[in-house]
């Protein structure tokens, strides 16, 4: 009766545990514990946590994959793999990615943006971020072309960007660059307004603009047809994450399919967003978390939110001194994407200078602009990087 | 080496580690350029077909959409129809639903003689999707409260 | 730094363009004004049209199979299919017509049909719309069996009839066909109303009928069951798609499982929608689509509704010379199925003779028999066609 | 060529070129007589159970469901139960729920001293699935305008 | 023309019928009797045997396999599968049982078992019932080691975990073991009451319980956490299922992710109760159901639900030896699990002896204790008898 | 043979054959204490931390959540939250929908000069989810009519 019961103790957890495995449960509780105390972009870091605690359980092996029989006309499954590998695959696959953007097009207001145009020119100045954090990726000799890539995209603030730019040229590298871009996103409070404040003048910071104009519902239903032809033809790797964006703001914006614009923004999304948050959690299993290469990619991670947020407040003031009506550099910022948020912060640095100035509907532009920018750039490091 | 062959050694993981660090960040730069003036080129394309789109568009049509509340005074209009309700209870501390529910309270307590707190009205449900945009609605907090 | 701009530019879509993809974006662009600013079965034809557009795109590879990596006892993927590669393994292996008829069977009242099950005969007779056209595409010479059979269904006026046909027949055929069926569908207000009133007298088209029964519980209940064992028995390949429509009819007439009834017709079936729309648009290839072949497709396609119709009216015609309470021939036309827009032609065609006769819910006994019907002569297609 | 092996080479892709243009037409025709055969066979034989059903079931039972609204009545008694609702608020111009929303304004309206135009109750939702038919609802207006 | 009729009529279901087929037809309809009208978990039920019934239509080869054709670089579908066959692969690569969790978790309140941990050695004790029927089952001579823990965890009185195991253990008995699980579990209020009155004293079954204390919501957030970590450690075959139940009360106790619980214990949820329900049904060949085995199980079903009632009866009458305040031995049964069944069961046989005795809340504990001691008993047995 | 010889044969199913009734029953029994041992130690464990738990984490809070109704006073406090209400409605034969309902019928037919028979309140919707538990809120009559 003892045997049975050592080989039992020996088949459990306890027989197998490793340092590792309990240091990533500690970061698994540690990002719980941001997400739900803290509010850190709770929608994402509660599964992305829950799913590094699962994939760390030793001997759970629900990350493992399947054995196969094949045969000439016939695969069968000889030991089923675990849950989480097969939800992995819509990752792995690009699936999950774009659909989470069909959701969020669906929730997306492009108006601001259609009604300001120039917001266009902040969302893609503040893609610096991406590139000089790859440059710097590159510079640390710690990375491949295609893994600097996959840590620039940090900068694009756009945690469905980055997972899938991520799992097509550096899938081993998924988790850390998840937890980096969701994590610095909802930090986007904290790290964005001292640059902001540094750059720019107190004059700047008061400067009012003028009300935005009407948006009509015939360039609402044009413009997400127009931007996926647009940018799709010029760059084509973007046409799957731009396509599924645009496709969910169109059906928002076109009034005849509101069943399908629910359900892409709330059922769809949701069961998407499980999914791909504790796959995405479960590629953080301590051999690969615990690297260099993830102190790296998180110190990276900021000076691409940082570059991004200097490029767009850069090149507003430099659009100033061209435009005949000056534009608050402080909406610059809000370039880097991080939806809703990077605009907010905007609006909140804007009226600590003047109480009476309303920033957030201006700086919405380049905030959506934003995201149509890193899924540019996104594509661009695609077309160079993919093999 | 010109740049396309470089690019090309630095694209490769194979012939990446056999690049010198100059040349890797020679390549990166170009990277950068290469990334930054694209994406500069699809978004100023975008910007001028959206522009003349305006003009074309809206030449023979009345704008059909209801104007947009005045930013100045409604100062919480955000992009995403719900972080704007959401909002909007924030910092009014009292958003129409609460007003509509105050209203109905104070008549049905008038009529039953009793005080509104022993009437809790507890749903009125609001046809626009209550559900906060994802990801971020529950920021609001943590935004007012930090900064 | 020329050299990689010029590489970069002959990466870009605009590099690949050809005449025909812009001939079919265009085409997206009709099928979208059709949809949004006509209102064409906008559920169907914005997501169709959508997917026709990302199709076309010229070097997005939306729809490109992935390069696997096949061991004895594994399968990897060495690089990844595009997004509507693999949401099209919905349509090809033919799992997203049934849902999507799970979906309808939890909306459809069966009741005017139990109440007055002579409404059968008129299903029957519509579906001759379906094997004259057979006969048509046959004569033409382009198409084979199989091929025409697809075309054939058409006549059902059943988009997931239709498209789970063809899937099985002739997948190449699948776009032209699917927005064929469901353009037509859209348009059953224009082109049934003038073949009724040729083949009825002003005397027929004023009959007025007797209100309907009630339907009890009960047989709401078992009449699932007994179409699904019946149907099946007969016709074995119509088994799938009739138990999927009668399994979710049961849910909404048992009462005890709402909740299944109420995502089956929400969110499941909007999920399934905007996939299979997307999809089935994008098989509509430059070129696949541009042949003389879909020409063909869109003319018999119109022969097949109005043979239809023609059908419906003139067996209800016959009817009258055996009934000793006459039937109203024009809810004969409503048999093509196409609900419950074919119904509601008849009730207007019938009120503009006489406004006080109220047809519309004796023509949803014909109009919902003629999904059964549909779904019959598909099975028998398969039947006779499948390899 | 018996009328079995003329179908079997009819359905067979390679041997279907082989055909004359009568043999096809020829296997057309039995098809449409086998499938129009099948069709009508399967309904009918529904048809009968149906009708039998109908005797059998409701020999020992009252009827459950309450009694529909009379055609002559309501015109617009659809087979889909939204489908339903839509139609009535088209005929009507005004459905139970404009009806009730007026009374509920015009309570309030009266107790607080104000017009009803101050008033906008915005969402008395109603239980039954507000969402219209797969595919078709927003095509009345289409039917009502080209008709 | 006669010739091609009787071709028909041979690919009619008629010609394939066999007796097998009609009694399991008769079996669906029967099953369907007791979910409809006699209300036994209809919301699974009903897809059962609905699926029962679709499985068993002659030809209609909704489960049949596809036929491929397989590359080195590629996996083509020659023919495709059945629909209920891919929808399977949810089932029989353990995929659906774990998401149904998912939601249970998202609907289940753990309060009253945190309240009082001491429950937790009552869900304990009413896996005796598993145990020894696994015994009864070897006993019998007819079933093997892994086919037994499957009959076995019948008596666990929770069909996710049931179809979890069996579908890993003995996968061509699911049918028959899902649809006992399901119905036993519905016939609780029968089987439970005489045992539970047997086993105690009128007395014993008038104590009164004192009201449990407020569980405050670090107590909830800390708990999901908690119980996976412990149990996952210590079975860790048992990880998958417990991770995702407490992911899911995770999603609801946390208070910042509503959507995702919304979307886990509707959407999502109803979704995979569909599929799992009909491909379990579907199992249930006429040639797999039909033998003694079946009866075997059936009669081995009664016998589980009976011990584990008894043990958990018989554990909290051992406990009110060493307790200073007893415990009303009438709460033990409800660690049969059957959320929230058993609880009720408990409540109204207490009732009866004292109408003013509420036993609900306080069988509550034992009733989710037993949920996740029958994962553990079930992690033991994949432990032990998995190959 | 050694008892982890045993449980191996019995685990194979190629072995298990060979072995005889007193053997399997053998194996069987290990299985059981096994089986309910590990059961109990897991659950043990958890009880215990669980317990530890409380005191740790309420040491320095209230608690945050409101009282939960006495037993005593509201019979049908269950664990699900959706049964919860259904049971509710059951007990009482009207629950607080129901009464709300009744008084805004009352005030609507007092100033409409109306019986309340003539309104009918179809939606006062609750915002929290009124689907019942997974798979068994149906039962509840069931139980209360057999038991
Ligand atoms: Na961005
Ligand atoms: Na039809
Ligand atoms: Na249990």
């Amino acid at each position: 009766m003892v045997e049975p019961i050592l080989a039992f103790f020996n088949s459990t957890g306890f027989a197998a545990i490793t340092p590792g495995a309990v240091l990533m449960m500690a970061v698994a509780c540690l990002l719980l514990y941001l997400a739900i105390v803290k509010k850190f972009e709770p929608l994402l870091l509660v599964p992305i946590a829950f799913g590094v605690l699962l994939a760390n359980l030793p001997l759970a092996g629900m990350m493992s994959p399947p054995r196969l029989e094949v045969g000439e006309t016939f695969v069968r499954t000889v030991e089923p793999g675990g849950l989480l590998y097969y939800l992995y695959q819509g990752d792995s696959l690009g699936i999950f990615p774009p659909l989470i953007f069909l959701g969020v097009g669906a929730m997306t207001d492009f108006g601001p943006l259609i009604a300001n145009p120039k917001s266009l020119l902040l969302g893609a100045a503040a893609q610096l971020g991406i590139f000089l954090t790859f440059i710097g990726a590159v510079a640390s000799g710690l990375f491949t072309a295609q893994e600097a890539a996959s840590i620039g995209i940090i900068g694009g603030a756009d945690g469905p960007t980055a997972i899938f730019l991520s799992s097509k040229l550096a899938p081993h590298l998924l988790g850390p660059i998840a937890i980096a871009a969701y994590s610095y996103m909802a930090m986007v409070p904290i790290i964005q307004p001292p640059i902001m404040r540094l750059l720019t003048t107190k004059k700047e910071r008061m400067i009012r603009m003028t009300q935005l104009r009407e948006v009509g519902k015939r360039e609402r239903i044009l413009f997400p047809i127009v931007v996926t032809v647009v940018v799709s033809l010029m760059v084509p790797p973007a046409a799957t994450l731009i396509g599924m964006l645009m496709l969910g703001n169109l059906f928002r914006e076109c009034g005849v399919v509101a069943r399908l614009e629910d359900t892409a923004k709330n059922a769809l999304i949701n069961i998407i967003t499980i999914f791909l948050g504790v796959t995405v959690g479960a590629t953080a299993s301590a051999e690969r978390f615990l690297t260099v290469q993830t102190l790296a990619i998180l110190a990276l991670g900021v000076l691409a939110f940082a570059v991004g947020t200097a490029g767009g407040v850069l090149l507003a003031k430099l659009m100033n001194r061209f435009l005949k009506v000056p534009i608050n550099p402080l909406i610059g910022s809000a370039g880097v994407s991080a939806v809703p948020m990077a605009a907010r912060v905007s609006q909140v640095v804007g009226q600590r200078e003047d109480p009476g100035n309303f920033l957030l509907m201006h700086a919405m532009g380049p905030n959506v602009a934003g995201v149509i920018g890193s899924a540019v750039a996104a594509g661009v490091l695609l077309s160079l990087f993919s093999s | 080496m010109s740049s396309s062959d470089l690019m090309l050694h630095f694209a490769n993981p194979e012939t990446f580690a056999s690049l010198s660090l100059g040349s890797r960040l020679l390549a990166g730069l170009i990277t950068t350029c290469l990334g930054m003036g694209i994406t500069f080129c699809a978004l100023i394309l975008l910007q001028f077909i959206i522009s003349w789109m305006e003009r074309f568009v809206n030449r023979g049509s009345t704008a059909t959409l209801p104007k947009p509340p005045a930013t100045v005074a409604a100062p919480s209009v955000s992009a995403d129809r719900e972080g704007d309700s959401d909002n909007r209870r924030d910092s009014n501390g009292d958003g129409l639903d609460g007003h509509l529910a105050a209203v109905i309270t104070a008549v049905l307590a008038h009529h039953l003689g009793t005080t509104s707190d022993n009437i809790v009205i507890r749903n009125i449900v609001r046809t626009t999707d209550p559900i906060p945009p994802w990801s971020r609605a529950g920021l609001v907090d943590q935004i007012n409260s930090r900064l």
